[in-house]
């Protein structure tokens, strides 16, 4: 601990108050408590810059190019605009470390990382960003490289940063939880670890992101925020525990679950029996999981599970937000071949965008610039009605293939069903 | 010689229509209470003071002869009390406050071969347009397409047999004059226009035509010398909207000019919000004088609509419910790339979600 | 009656079987029996040149200019390409007449009509064509001033052609419906022989349509089809006898109801009480008109009745179909001021797409272009939550009018509150 | 002087996440039964055998210091089984298998100041960004906003108050790497960026941030004889895309960068497919360092959807079913012409139907 001249925070002092756990008071703990008075100093400029901040509403860290030898992106380099006045913390710089799917710890890994963290950097860091990864907040110019030397010893390696394929992100899923479908971890590092020189080597058009949710409620948000989303879902009909329901029913009553589940089914394909059996119209059921969300004792997802893929999400720049849009409405997960299977549909989706996608534009942005049908016919995928919510609506479309594509529809319909 | 005199028009406008309107009516003008419908092509409102008023709703041809209109005023003033008007899908209605000309009426009218019926959960007259008979522009003829329906349609326009109104209409090119419809059988071109570059230069306003594109696939052009147009053959979405304003700009052809299938137009604001209609099928052939082809796939659509649907839902509601992959399945129609949206705002159209239909 | 030498038909003649009026068989008629010879001959001419379009697949018919004196549209002109085979209707021009609002005749007026048409054209008549006209098709280029100049002195003018307003429609309405909440026959004159002058003589960008429904079934397919839609509706709680509505239960029963009435409503606002009464969520209902649709003895519009109206409704050409968006969610319809006040808003909007709408551009086309924003500035409207389905979802919009714009609202709001 | 030996990374990308998973977790996964949520903040998990497994879930800073993490696995030491997770919103989560410990453990967080909640119908921890503490484009200090709203709603994590979950976000710039939320607090920059014309010409690839420009209001420029850039102010909507790729077309400004909330973004395919968020108030200022006035229109927002919701609708359905007129109504908050779209596919966010709430 080093006796050093700190500098006033009265602004950021008031976020000690208060019941949530404090970010100020663990910066402060650091500051005051830590045994090496590199990082007392560090968090001091650190902590006298971001109160500069809250005075004067600004921000004061710019950019730059660094990265760990052979890697071309993972980090994101920080040097301060108000170095001068806090020269502590000048370099800054982010590692980006790609966590295991699902964020699995044990405490003595915690430990691990904690102890080589406190050795270069701030000691601050963050569990997870918003892309996924652990981010090692505040190391300089001298220690980036050295720290990461040391966990990539140990097994842990940067995650995406750059015009590259991004780290990937999974719920908790099968490990823990009864709706998933699919194993998140095998898909998670199947698909990103394919990619991993393109990871750590930007050359792509822009940002690529994958994300898998292990059931349609997506818990990971993939939909909105992927470019490549897997969600679980299945095939088949759902499962009904008969005698589980029939007991719900009569521990909530006929009204509670009429109000909450029978009539909150999107598809309205639910129905209360005589003897209140849960009555389903499967062939209505659009996998909108409330049913089981709200009784998983009694309902569950079916037998013939998979996933479905959708391509495109991402926020605001610069077209404003899109969703995913599904690309595969069903795809088995078992065999070595379906891994395969996902891997070379990731591949092929990559490399004709890397070909096609102009400077800076996102998988959705070129999907929204050249329309689904290219894009389809560029990945080879056939069209699906589950692709749409709704056929076109305006006539300006030049039809004149139209026999050939109905063909080709009737011959795979035909192959599907000899297939059975 | 001098000039003839010419008369000044009155601008009168739209003429006042209480003149024409049958007594019971005008007395009881906003003052309805409800109604009832006995039987197909029958309604009688009731007023708040009990008045009554019973229409007969006959089909007609929509384009008159006026044997045919003489004919049909002179049973109005004898099965009814000589008032009449037309409804938007160019039905004729009765009117008679007396519930006794009722029967009397409706019986004449089906022996002088009329259609009678077109109320409530029936399928209504196709609305339609002009089709070879008048216009400039067109690529089929609707009221022979109309003609050759109806006559297949005809037990579904005389009976309560469809879970809600089916209203249908016809439009002889893409400007489709004759709106939407739960249904709609359109003209829809497969290629571009192929080009008279020796008429270009006398009737084209060349800017205008290029301004008309919707997707300025148009580029003025010297062709041999003179000033012409040309096409951009990628970019044209065979629109044929450069056709009206430069006819030498051939989008008609007998073989390239179909016509594609539309459902789930719905005006109302009855349960949902107006919906615009969508693209089922296409490349049909314009096959006069018949278009078998093209009812052949208005009645199996009708037919899984009359099997599928709930009461009260209309095309677009039920399909909606039952998912579009179900729709194609049960229609037996191919679901194409071409159904699949790349106009402006297209995103809206495609399936974000995982609510998936197995 | 002449004796002529018929153009065979050979694939018109299919078009007279079947049970539904044939349009073929009346043209024979007035071909085969018509006393005068020129009708004769006209209706043979025009048979002839339509079964050459049968066999080719092709329209012959070109336009031209041609009005009637002192007027500039009004007319469709038809100039045969195919001429020379057959000449005897080789001029063939439609007249567009307004009927009344809501389409009414005696029959004797129509005998009226029907004898001055024959007397100078082709004995056809539609009624009516999609905009709602009146279309006397067949006249030539000497007849077509006679024609006109006769029933005009009766009470018959013309409607629109060309870039104009045109010939307005609405519903049967309050004069045969119990659905009505306004005056359609009324709106419908006051709005269109306000602008006259703007139907006969074509100089506005493009046309422009009016459609007055009674109430939101809009059996005019205004919102889809009017640049001005008027639609009847109510503000007040709509009006149920409970004594009708358990009638009806009582008829239909409950599992009926249920699926028809109750579990329909769009808004989910009713419900069935103990006794069978109708609840009604006041707060919810949207005017969807379902229950009323359906059990229109028991549930009515309410009191305060009045329009919606809606602005840009149009087909296709050139930027895809557009429906009419809300302008005023409401507006009484009872006294003079405030027939002049929906007079005035019309004009306000001819004006302004006047001086700011491209040529061939519609309402719903410039109001896309610009964005309704500055339509209802330019038109001095004010914003109201009931124009929109949802507020904007994209951050792309500068907003540093905010506070007055939130001051404007306030004020609004007081002001509102203390009319009452 | 040799250049130093530099060191070969093992590219090992992301790793195996079974060797740091519960034991209990690993032998089920996949086999889970249902669960069951006996307080708040704590889960039950059942498996197909009979396994079970507790998770208790704590609210965390994100950012977290050495010491806070060092504190956290001992307790997981100490009263769970030495394993953890975190979830995408950066709460911690420790597992047991021994029903015993759950209680204790829940005790020992609360006692050590943590939050235990989060679970089910509360409000979640809200995610967000870097702010002030580490990007180069920020306009506000999301860590700061979130412990602000945090304290406030501290309740509503620890309970379940809420219809269903409620998901918030806040993000630092107009970017939003925080993404959408039932509720989300974002940055809204209201004038364009005041270039600082000295230093474009070092420091930006004029072509590129021209392109950046989601409406081409820049323009290269020359500015006292150097190359520079310039904004048409009229189309420029504020976006602040323009900065990364140029810091001297300065955004951030102390007064025009403020706060925008949003709401009804869901992205789960829960009843309803996934939906954007939609813009609800703005002009709110950047006040920090607690920012009063935007957690002032949150707990408004979450008041009356508390108030005004059904049990299990989000908030987005909770407005959807109500009506957008009457969320303005209840929540006193005014609409203005800044909430009618006017971006790209606006139409679809217009009112197209007399559906009208009065
Ligand atoms: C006659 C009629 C069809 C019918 O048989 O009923 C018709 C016929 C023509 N329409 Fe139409 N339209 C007719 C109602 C409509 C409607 C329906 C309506 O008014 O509600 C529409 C859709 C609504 C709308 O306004 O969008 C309609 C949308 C068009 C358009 C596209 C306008 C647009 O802005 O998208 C054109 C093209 C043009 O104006 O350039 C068009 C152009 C034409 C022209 C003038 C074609 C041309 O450029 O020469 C047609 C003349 C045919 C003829 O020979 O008489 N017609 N047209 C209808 C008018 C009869 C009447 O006056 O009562
Ligand atoms: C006569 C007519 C108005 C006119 O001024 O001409 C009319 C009249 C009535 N309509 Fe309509 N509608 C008429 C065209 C329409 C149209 C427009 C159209 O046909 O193109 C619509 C818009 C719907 C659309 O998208 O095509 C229309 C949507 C409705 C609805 C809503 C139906 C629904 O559930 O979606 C009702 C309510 C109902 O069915 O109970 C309705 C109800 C009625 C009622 C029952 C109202 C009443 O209480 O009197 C009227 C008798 C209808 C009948 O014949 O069964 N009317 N109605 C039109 C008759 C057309 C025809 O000859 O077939
Ligand atoms: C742990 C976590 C996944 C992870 O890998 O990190 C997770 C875990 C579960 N989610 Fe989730 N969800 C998690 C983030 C999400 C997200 C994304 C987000 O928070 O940004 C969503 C997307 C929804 C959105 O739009 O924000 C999400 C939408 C759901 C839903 C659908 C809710 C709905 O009705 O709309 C359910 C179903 C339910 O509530 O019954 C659900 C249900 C669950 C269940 C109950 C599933 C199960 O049976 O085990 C899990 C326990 C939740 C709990 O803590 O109460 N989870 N869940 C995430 C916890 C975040 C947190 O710490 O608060
Ligand atoms: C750190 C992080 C926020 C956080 O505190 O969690 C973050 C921070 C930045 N994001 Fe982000 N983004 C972060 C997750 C996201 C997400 C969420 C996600 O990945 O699911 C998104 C939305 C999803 C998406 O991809 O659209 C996101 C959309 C962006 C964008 C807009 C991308 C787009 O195509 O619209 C940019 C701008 C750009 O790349 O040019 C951006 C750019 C940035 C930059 C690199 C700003 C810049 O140009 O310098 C920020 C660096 C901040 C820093 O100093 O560390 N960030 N960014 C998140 C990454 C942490 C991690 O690696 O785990
Ligand atoms: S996405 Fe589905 S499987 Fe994954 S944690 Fe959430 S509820 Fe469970
Ligand atoms: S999963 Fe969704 S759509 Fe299927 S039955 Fe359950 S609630 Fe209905
Ligand atoms: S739809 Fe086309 S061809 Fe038919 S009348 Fe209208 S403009 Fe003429
Ligand atoms: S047919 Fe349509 S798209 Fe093709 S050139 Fe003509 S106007 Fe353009
Ligand atoms: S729009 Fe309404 S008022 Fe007019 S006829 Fe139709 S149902 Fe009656
Ligand atoms: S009018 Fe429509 S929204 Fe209102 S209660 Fe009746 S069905 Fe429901
Ligand atoms: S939201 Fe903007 S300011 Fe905040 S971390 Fe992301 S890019 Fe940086
Ligand atoms: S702030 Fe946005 S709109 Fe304005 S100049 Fe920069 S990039 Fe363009």
């Amino acid at each position: 601990m080093a006796d050093i001249k700190k500098y006033p925070t009265p602004m950021l002092d008031v976020l000690e108050d208060g019941p949530w756990p404090s970010f100020i008071s663990g910066f402060k703990n650091l500051r005051d408590n830590h045994p090496d008075s590199r990082i007392n100093n560090v968090i001091n400029g650190l902590m006298g810059q971001l109160e500069h901040s809250y005075e004067t509403k600004m921000g004061y860290w710019k950019g730059g190019t660094i990265s760990v030898f052979g890697y071309g992106g993972g980090i994101i380099p920080r040097f301060s605009e108000v170095g001068d006045s806090f020269p502590e913390s000048k370099e800054f710089h982010t590692l980006r470390v790609q966590p295991t799917p699902g964020n699995y710890y044990t405490t003595d890994m915690m430990r691990q990382l904690a102890e080589s963290w406190e050795k270069y950097g701030s000691g601050l860091q963050t569990f997870h960003g918003q892309t996924g990864n652990i981010m090692f907040i505040g190391a300089d110019n001298d220690s980036f490289q050295h720290f990461f030397d040391e966990i990539n010893d140990y097994g842990w390696d940067l995650g995406g940063a750059g015009p590259c394929v991004r780290t990937a992100m999974s719920c908790v899923g099968a490990a823990r939880c009864e709706q998933s479908n699919c194993n998140e971890h095998a898909i998670h590092r199947h698909l990103v670890n394919n990619f991993t020189d393109d990871v750590h080597r930007p050359a792509l058009p822009y940002k690529f992101k994958f994300k898998v949710s292990g059931c349609p409620n997506d818990c990971q948000n993939a939909i909105e925020r992927a470019d490549f989303a897997v969600i679980g879902t299945w095939r088949d009909h759902k499962k009904i525990d008969q005698d589980a329901w029939k007991a719900f029913v009569d521990e909530k009553g006929v009204d509670y679950v009429m109000d909450n589940v029978i009539s909150r089914c999107h598809s309205k394909s639910l129905s209360l029996g005589e003897d209140n059996s849960l009555i389903a119209d499967e062939s209505n059921c659009v996998r909108s999981m409330h049913c089981m969300n709200v009784v998983p004792k009694a309902i569950s997802p079916g037998d013939d599970k998979g996933v479905t893929i959708l391509c495109g999400g991402k926020r605001t720049l610069k077209i404003g937000d899109l969703m995913g849009t599904v690309l595969v409405p069903f795809m088995k997960l078992e065999t070595t071949e379906d891994y395969e299977k996902i891997v070379e549909l990731a591949e092929e989706i990559i490399d004709f965008w890397a070909e096609n996608g102009l400077e800076h534009e996102r998988t959705g942005e070129m999907i929204e610039r050249i329309g689904l049908v290219n894009f389809l016919e560029g990945i080879g995928v056939d069209p699906d009605p589950n692709m749409i919510a709704r056929p076109r609506n305006v006539s300006y479309v030049r039809t004149d293939g139209w026999d050939e594509a109905a063909e080709e529809w009737f011959n795979r319909k035909r192959e599907e069903k000899a297939a059975g | 010689m001098a000039a003839p005199e010419m008369r000044e028009p009155i601008e009168s406008g739209c003429p006042d229509g209480f003149q024409y309107m049958h007594p019971t009516m005008r007395r009881n003008f906003g003052l309805w209470a409800y109604h009832e419908d006995p039987q197909p092509g029958v309604m009688v409102h009731v007023a708040k003071n009990g008045d009554k008023i019973w229409t007969v709703k006959a089909g007609t041809q929509r384009i008159l002869d006026v044997f045919t209109l003489r004919d049909l005023m002179d049973i109005a003033d004898e099965y009814a009390d000589g008032y009449v008007r037309f409804t938007i899908r160019s039905n004729i209605e009765f009117y008679t406050d007396d519930e006794s000309k009722v029967q009397p009426l409706v019986d004449k009218l089906k022996d002088k071969g009329y259609a009678v019926g077109g109320t409530r959960n029936s399928v209504a007259s196709i609305s339609h347009t002009q089709g070879w008979l008048h216009c400039d522009i067109p690529g089929t003829d609707a009221s022979g397409v109309v003609k050759s329906m109806m006559d297949e349609l005809y037990d579904e326009f005389t009976n309560w047999n469809m879970p809600n109104r089916v209203h249908i209409t016809t439009s002889c090119c893409q400007i489709n004059c004759g709106g939407q419809g739960d249904i709609a059988i359109n003209v829809q071109h497969t290629k571009p226009p192929k080009i008279d570059h020796t008429l270009v230069g006398n009737v084209c306003e060349r800017p205008s035509v290029v301004a008309r594109c919707p997707v300025a696939a148009i580029r003025p052009a010297m062709v041999d010398g003179e000033p012409s147009l040309e096409v951009d053959e990628k970019k044209c979405i065979c629109c044929g909207a450069c056709y009206p304003p430069c006819p030498p700009m051939q989008i008609n052809d007998h073989e390239f000019t179909q016509l594609a299938i539309w459902i789930g137009g719905n005006h109302s604001n009855a349960r949902g919000k107006p919906t615009f209609q969508r693209l089922v099928a296409a490349g049909i052939p314009n096959n006069p004088p018949r278009w078998p082809e093209a009812t052949a796939v208005v009645k199996k659509i009708l037919e899984c609509y009359k099997e599928g649907a709930r009461d009260w839902e209309r095309i677009n509601e039920w399909v909606e419910r039952i998912g579009w992959p179900r729709f194609f399945e049960v229609t037996g129609l191919p679901f194409t790339k071409y159904h699949i949206d790349n106009w402006r705002g297209a995103r809206a159209n495609l399936n974000s979600s995982t609510h998936i239909r197995f």
